[in-house]
């Protein structure tokens, strides 16, 4: 099937108005080529289209519960997140260009750049990025742009994905990025702290950490501030229902993944990321932003603003390439955010910690070792006696994903990365461990 | 509309979550956060001050969207609702490299396969990924991909080519990979000067960034010289896939002699914009670049596929695993929906309609660059902006009239310029209600220019002062 | 908007079928029918056509909605993912009859069982049926079990009585059973006048109809009497449980006195209206009218449940199957997530509302019964009428304010009847924004009624012709 | 969880308003009694009530594919359906009492009129009944109040459910029904002629049967017009696509159940019912009409009209007690008329009969014996050579739903009525009769 309207006589009277015979004429500039379509075959309906898709979902061969975290995690999503998001008016729109038909998306994007300050307690952000790990690659940029220094310090417990992005990015250009080794799963504060000198643009940490730890970064953060070094950090937004924020501790730009927010799991995406920071870098930040303002009837309106630092009008000398961002995933976010509200949040990130404490003592009980030394979250090591490996098929084929194994980002071969979220029940909890016990 | 945040009251609440089923444990007060502002609202407030909003948007499903550049055509309906099988919607990507769990995701993996070959098949290429979120990303990705292979021929190269009408993510994307740009002027057919193509073109060119169509909606007729020229002197030519939706089906950038290419698949592929992204970039490439594709990487290895997840030559992780996914599930299957025939056919709609609206209106606006052109055509406002009437009063005077306006003042070497990108969604009846309307725009520009500075008169809002937004800089609430 | 109709052109198409993958037959000529005139439309253009129409509408989505008597509260968004699963989205109904197949609709019946002993539950009844598709068709099922009990009996009773209050459908149904029905009139507290009933009840009368808060918003202080007095000639009492949200979880009608129920569930249970239904009147009876409900029945015997399909005693069929069945699905989903604590707190909050709305307003509007009231207030405009501004002129005023008028001219006891119904939904923010327009009104009213005349200004049409309507009788194109 | 959005400093300010010291003292008019709930529990969360539905939906011990028919049919539902359904602006307004801000809802039942009207090619409906035996014993209450006379013939070929449902209706008043023998399976036109004398209000018939024949009624359509009688018949609205439609039969009152329009199965319902009939009776006719008319500017507009004959204003001599109808379940229905358009629709039912003629080639070359002596659209009554039961058992075993067998209703023990629709695949078809081969 194709969705082009035309009846034929629409062709042909259209055809005459270009003064061409047929539709071809009109591409007598293209060199003919032949074209060989073997992969992609007839057209077909949606009803088959669908099927096909329903098909291969079913290849899925699901499992029944997991304990995967990771930098992306598995919430619950309000039913109005998905409503809201479905309105035709935001999903089969533009970009906010043109104001005055574009205020439903520009008002929201306005709310989630203020539920998003809030969130972190920072100034400035823009209406999203791609991801998480994107958008720790652009503020890392950006601290380059601000400070106009050339060395990158990084903690190693940033998410190995995130730091693998930031390679990727700083590799074609002439910066120093080093990454500096953890103490244990722990960060070396001593250690990032004598990286810091005056060559440094920025510092980069995550907290929690990938192993879910949490610390208060105040002290290094100041210490940095001292030496013109900028902070940036990666954090999961869930856990700033409860824990202290990137701007409590003075962080210059922090960035996270936007999945948790009201956003599927699906395979990776789409996600969106997000920016924040302190007012005075505003000029300096990638990506979009909307401004409040006035119209000529001096009506409170939304628009796009600081649109010259961006790629479609300073080109090659634009903050960032980035065009299209995740405004929907955005969108979601704020949703999201606004159906939780500030106390259910709180209470979300409570009970994320109090799950995961619950499943720590459980795991201690089977006498297991935690190997975080620092409170942590969601999300904690464990080690195992034997090879995390063996560990994680033995309950894989009882259909639960236990978790990631650290052995795949050069960790230990005994530990594992655990996440647990509201979604995840005790009782299924007290399985896993009954199962555990059997095993060791 | 009251900001939510002003709509919020103490105490409200609009979700509620399970209880707990553990004791609940306080979180240690040190590393506790401050007090958090986020709006309390009850679910109706909720739905009715989004619902509400959504409203004050023209969208695709409401308007015709003539948005030139930016491809607004159908969004099919059947695309959303795939995209929601449960299957799908809570599959964790991280189960694509965990120990024996292909098979956790293999309907995921297949899909992603699929669609990488038919990309390749419809763009002439002979790999791809799906990794990249948007087509800047791809870009990106793609200018990647050519610095690591120049680098791994121990070749030095510092500048990317591109032409003046390019979009703006074309140079500012080979900046980030550190290239200096280089800008070649159009000639008087609106397409690249071959001669000041020659003339920038050495051993320091890691690629030339080509549109083709370009932003002015012409074909490149002299593409296959420009490629065998680049190639000459080791460049790479690179294709920037947002106007691939007038080709598609018709010729393959593969086949002009493109080495790399990235796809807008909302421009192309029906998926929607959702007022700003999420998009999906995917690229593809010739057979001698395949190593240094991003990971991870869906490969098919005879009968199964693999997911490489570590690769020497590759640029690396330029997202966390397979970009959008859910976005390319549903460019997927719109392509499925098409089929070869349908691909063609939407390409030469999408042309033909471009061209309808182009000689319906050159009587009446003038055409700089007077030919056939392919999905979108430009016009200059430029004579009626000297009569007080610029391509934004045009655009304002179309908002009242319940069209979405036109872009407007791109491509930059156009002025006043107005680019009309019909698609080939759009029916004839919509296309003549459109034209008699810029008609009517032109009549009242010659009679009463200055009644479009009142304009627009039916929207919430009207002419918003962006000079304050950026001097005043109010970007929270 | 122009017609679908108008906008159709011979050769377009929105969906496609699958490819026929059998041959293709010819149906015999002569048993062929004539031309089809069906709109022939793109799905884009037919996509714009319905989204733009709903945009004319107001809705509970958009829009405060205080209907009086028919309780617009919010339709929570999770009601419709759940109904929106496919094992119960394509489940065929027969599979309840047919052979060993009960198995294969566990979990329907299941849901059957669990809403029909909730319902009695939370009305004090014996047995239920989720059969009767609305809350009208309830009534008509609730009256057909009540005459065929009464025949069960040999009594031939002919009389059915209402309050002059009642719904048009509880006299409407009543004769569909072929009662006379006989109106008591209100006393001037509001309610049925017990004398006058006392002079009506005989052993004629097989029920007593009666409506609990009555549609004045006012509970029948009476009501235990009147139960027994009914009783005391064998006649038995009717609950229309269209203002069961004003007491639910406080009192039980059950307990009032009253045999059989119905309720309407988009009233009480949060399942939206449609625009006008789908509904569903789920009956309840007191335990000897067992054997009279509808078939098929969904029976827990033991451990399992049975479906009657045939019963000799029963009134029959009054549907093909379940009812609604889905909107049942969602009537349940709502109680379950409400719970006795929310379902009593839901019908104190609508009380509150209604007593709020009616103690700020009657300072400014006649208020026919000066009482504490339930759900809903009625006050009567005739004052306002007489200088000029009728309930419909203030109708036409809350529309251009953005708020959907309450019910006019309804009950029919009251003059200008102006019937507010809040819902326990609503914020004190919303009502309060209600009651400016409505005291703005008020003024409007005695500074310069003709205005009213000229109102709504803000909608696409204002004040048809209803005359033209129904003296020309166009009611198709 | 609740949805109420009181905070307890609103509940006391209104309090305060009300001149009560608490909620409770509103109602003081009520009985004190005391409610012991013991089956409904707790309120729960939106996610453990999904997860609570989602529960009972996977104890449906699910088929592979059926040919269940008998009214209520299996047809691929567009995904505009759904889409258009779900708008806030259509799912959540009430009856269009108020035609300024109900355009929307009236516009579209204006539509849905029109396409009804076509479809039968008939006069006037209304805005939708409950379904299509409630229509059905409607129509016939229609006949009876327009020929004031007092006996209906009946087909027994309609369908029982149908003709339970006519009989429900009919069994409190003072109306004699007749239901006629049929000869085989096919309706005997003879022996309903030798009924149709003049107290006769009406006789009612099915087009395509119950058992899936399809016949011209033409003939005794008009004998019963000599005799003042009105024709009332109940028809399956797909094979309009193809069949010789009501109005062309010259049929007085045309019904039908409408599920097979864009509606989802869903265990029942909603469904929606229509009642087409001529234009003179339209003031005879029950439920809500939208007209056309013209606004205070002249401008088109769209009203309820003939209110006068509904049970709100006319009370006890209302045409009906209907109020709320199935108006959703129409507008999908319309969604799904103009997404067919007249060549889709028509190339639907073409399908559905080559696929059910397919069908019955198959089930012939078996050895066994179709029992329709008419033209069948896409349903028809198959024989078999034992008990239908054991067969309806042994494919059910692997997981095929076949059919209804007719001895549910009173049939042969031998006999089961078949249905294929467009969903049914050749595959499916083949592979049902290679099992049943294996059988006989």
């Amino acid at each position: 099937m194709n969705f082009c309207p035309h009846t034929q006589e629409d062709i042909k009277e259209m055809c005459s108005v270009c003064n061409v015979n047929e539709v071809d004429d009109l591409f007598k500039d293209l060199p003919v080529e032949e074209i060989n379509f073997k992969k992609l075959g007839k057209g077909i309906s949606e009803h088959e289209g669908y099927n096909h898709i329903l098909d291969l979902a079913k290849k899925n061969n699901l499992i029944s519960y997991h304990f995967i975290g990771a930098g992306l995690y598995d919430h619950i999503i309000p039913s109005v997140v998905d409503f809201v998001a479905s309105r035709s008016e935001f999903y089969t729109a533009y970009t906010p260009y043109q104001p005055e038909c574009s205020q439903g998306t520009l008002q929201a994007l306005f709310e989630y750049q203020t539920a998003i300050c809030n969130l972190t307690d920072l100034e400035v952000t823009n209406a999203s990025l791609y991801d998480g790990g994107t958008a720790l690659a652009e503020a890392v940029l950006m601290s380059l742009r601000i400070t106009r220094r050339e060395k990158i310090i990084m903690d190693k417990s940033v998410n190995p994905i995130y730091r693998n992005i930031v390679k990727t990015y700083l590799k074609f250009l002439p910066y120093e990025l080093i990454e500096v080794e953890t103490n244990g799963i722990e960060p070396d504060f001593d250690k990032i702290k004598f990286m810091l000198d005056s060559d440094v643009a920025c510092f980069v940490f995550q907290n929690p950490t990938f192993y879910g730890s949490v610390h208060d970064w105040t002290e290094l953060v100041n210490f940095a501030h001292e030496k013109g070094i900028l902070a940036v950090s990666s954090v999961y937004p869930i856990s700033l229902g409860i824990v202290k924020t990137p701007g409590q501790m003075g962080v210059d730009i922090a960035t996270g993944e936007g999945q948790s927010l009201g956003n599927p799991l699906s395979f990776g995406g789409p996600y969106f990321g997000f920016l924040v920071t302190k007012k005075a870098y505003i000029r300096n930040m990638p990506g979009r932003i909307v401004g409040e303002t006035l119209d000529r009837n001096n009506k409170k309106a939304y628009v796009l603003t600081l649109q010259a630092r961006e790629q479609h009008i300073k080109r090659h000398r634009a903050t960032s390439n980035i065009c299209s961002n995740e405004g929907l995933c955005a969108l979601r976010a704020l949703v999201y955010l606004c159906s939780l509200g500030k106390n259910g949040l709180k209470e979300l990130a409570q009970i994320n910690f109090s799950k995961s404490e619950y499943m720590k003592k459980k795991l201690i009980e089977l006498g297991l070792n935690i190997k975080n030394n620092a409170t942590t979250f969601n999300e904690f090591v464990v080690e195992f006696n034997k090879p995390a490996k063996e560990i994680f098929l033995a309950l894989l084929s009882k259909n639960i994903a236990f978790g990631v194994p650290l052995y795949l980002f050069g960790g230990s071969e005994k530990d594992i990365l655990i996440n647990i979220t509201e979604k995840m029940s005790k009782e299924k909890i007290d399985n896993v461990c009954s199962i555990l016990e059997a095993m060791l | 509309m009251k900001l939510i945040f002003e709509e919020s009251k103490s105490g409200r609440k609009s979700f509620n979550l399970p209880e707990s089923d553990v004791n609940l444990k306080d979180f240690p007060g040190e590393l506790s956060r401050s007090e958090l502002n986020l709006p309390e609202v009850s679910e109706l407030d909720l739905i009715r001050h989004f619902i509400n909003l959504s409203r004050l948007n023209f969208s695709v499903d409401t308007q015709f969207y003539p948005l030139g550049s930016c491809t607004m055509k159908y969004n099919p309906k059947i695309l959303e609702k795939a995209a929601n099988i449960p299957e799908f919607l809570n599959l964790h990507p991280f189960l694509s490299i965990l120990p024996d769990s292909i098979d956790r995701c293999k309907g995921a993996l297949e899909l992603i396969s699929d669609f990488q070959d038919i990309l390749c098949e419809i763009t002439g290429m002979d790999y791809a990924t799906i990794n990249p979120m948007a087509g800047a990303h791809g870009e990106l990705t793609g200018i990647m991909i050519i610095s690591s292979y120049h680098k791994s021929r121990n070749s030095k190269r510092t500048k990317v080519i591109v032409p003046d009408s390019s979009h703006g993510t074309n140079p500012a994307s080979a900046s980030m990979v550190g290239y200096e740009v280089v800008t070649i002027p159009s000639n008087s057919e609106g397409e690249m000067d071959v001669d000041e193509l020659k003339k920038h073109l050495d051993t320091d060119v890691a690629a030339v960034m080509m549109t083709c169509p370009n932003t002015l909606g012409l074909f490149e007729k002299n593409i296959k010289e420009i490629s065998d020229l680049a190639h000459s002197v080791g460049a790479l030519m690179y294709y920037d896939g947002a106007n691939l939706n007038a080709i598609m089906g018709k010729v393959r950038p593969g086949d002009l002699g493109f080495d790399v290419i990235h796809v807008n698949v909302h421009k192309t592929f029906g998926t929607p914009h959702g007022g700003g992204g999420p998009g999906a970039g995917p690229v593809g490439v010739k057979k001698f670049l395949e190593d240094f594709l991003p990971i991870p990487r869906v490969k098919r290895e005879g009968d199964s596929l693999v997911v490489v997840s570590n690769s020497d030559k590759s640029i690396g992780h330029i997202s966390s695993f397979f970009g959008n996914f859910a976005v390319i599930l549903k460019a997927y299957l719109y392509i499925k929906l098409l089929g070869t025939e349908g691909i063609k056919y939407s390409a030469e709609m999408a042309v033909l309609n471009a061209n309808y609206v182009m000689n319906r209106l050159k009587g009446y606006l003038k055409l700089p660059y007077d030919r056939t052109c392919m999905h979108e055509c430009v016009f200059s406002l430029s004579e009626m902006a000297k009569k007080g009437a610029s391509a934004l009063d045009f655009a304002k005077f179309l908002i009242d009239r319940g069209f979405h306006p036109p872009t407007i003042y791109f491509p930059l070497i156009v002025k006043e310029a107005f680019m009309i990108e019909p698609t080939e969604t759009e029916s004839k009846e919509t296309l003549d209600k459109f034209i008699g309307a810029i008609i009517d725009a032109v009549k009242l520009a010659e009679q009463n220019p200055v009644a479009f500075k009142e304009l627009p008169k039916t929207t919430v809002i009207s002419r918003p002062d962006e000079t304050k937004a950026a001097k005043d800089l109010v970007v929270k609430a």
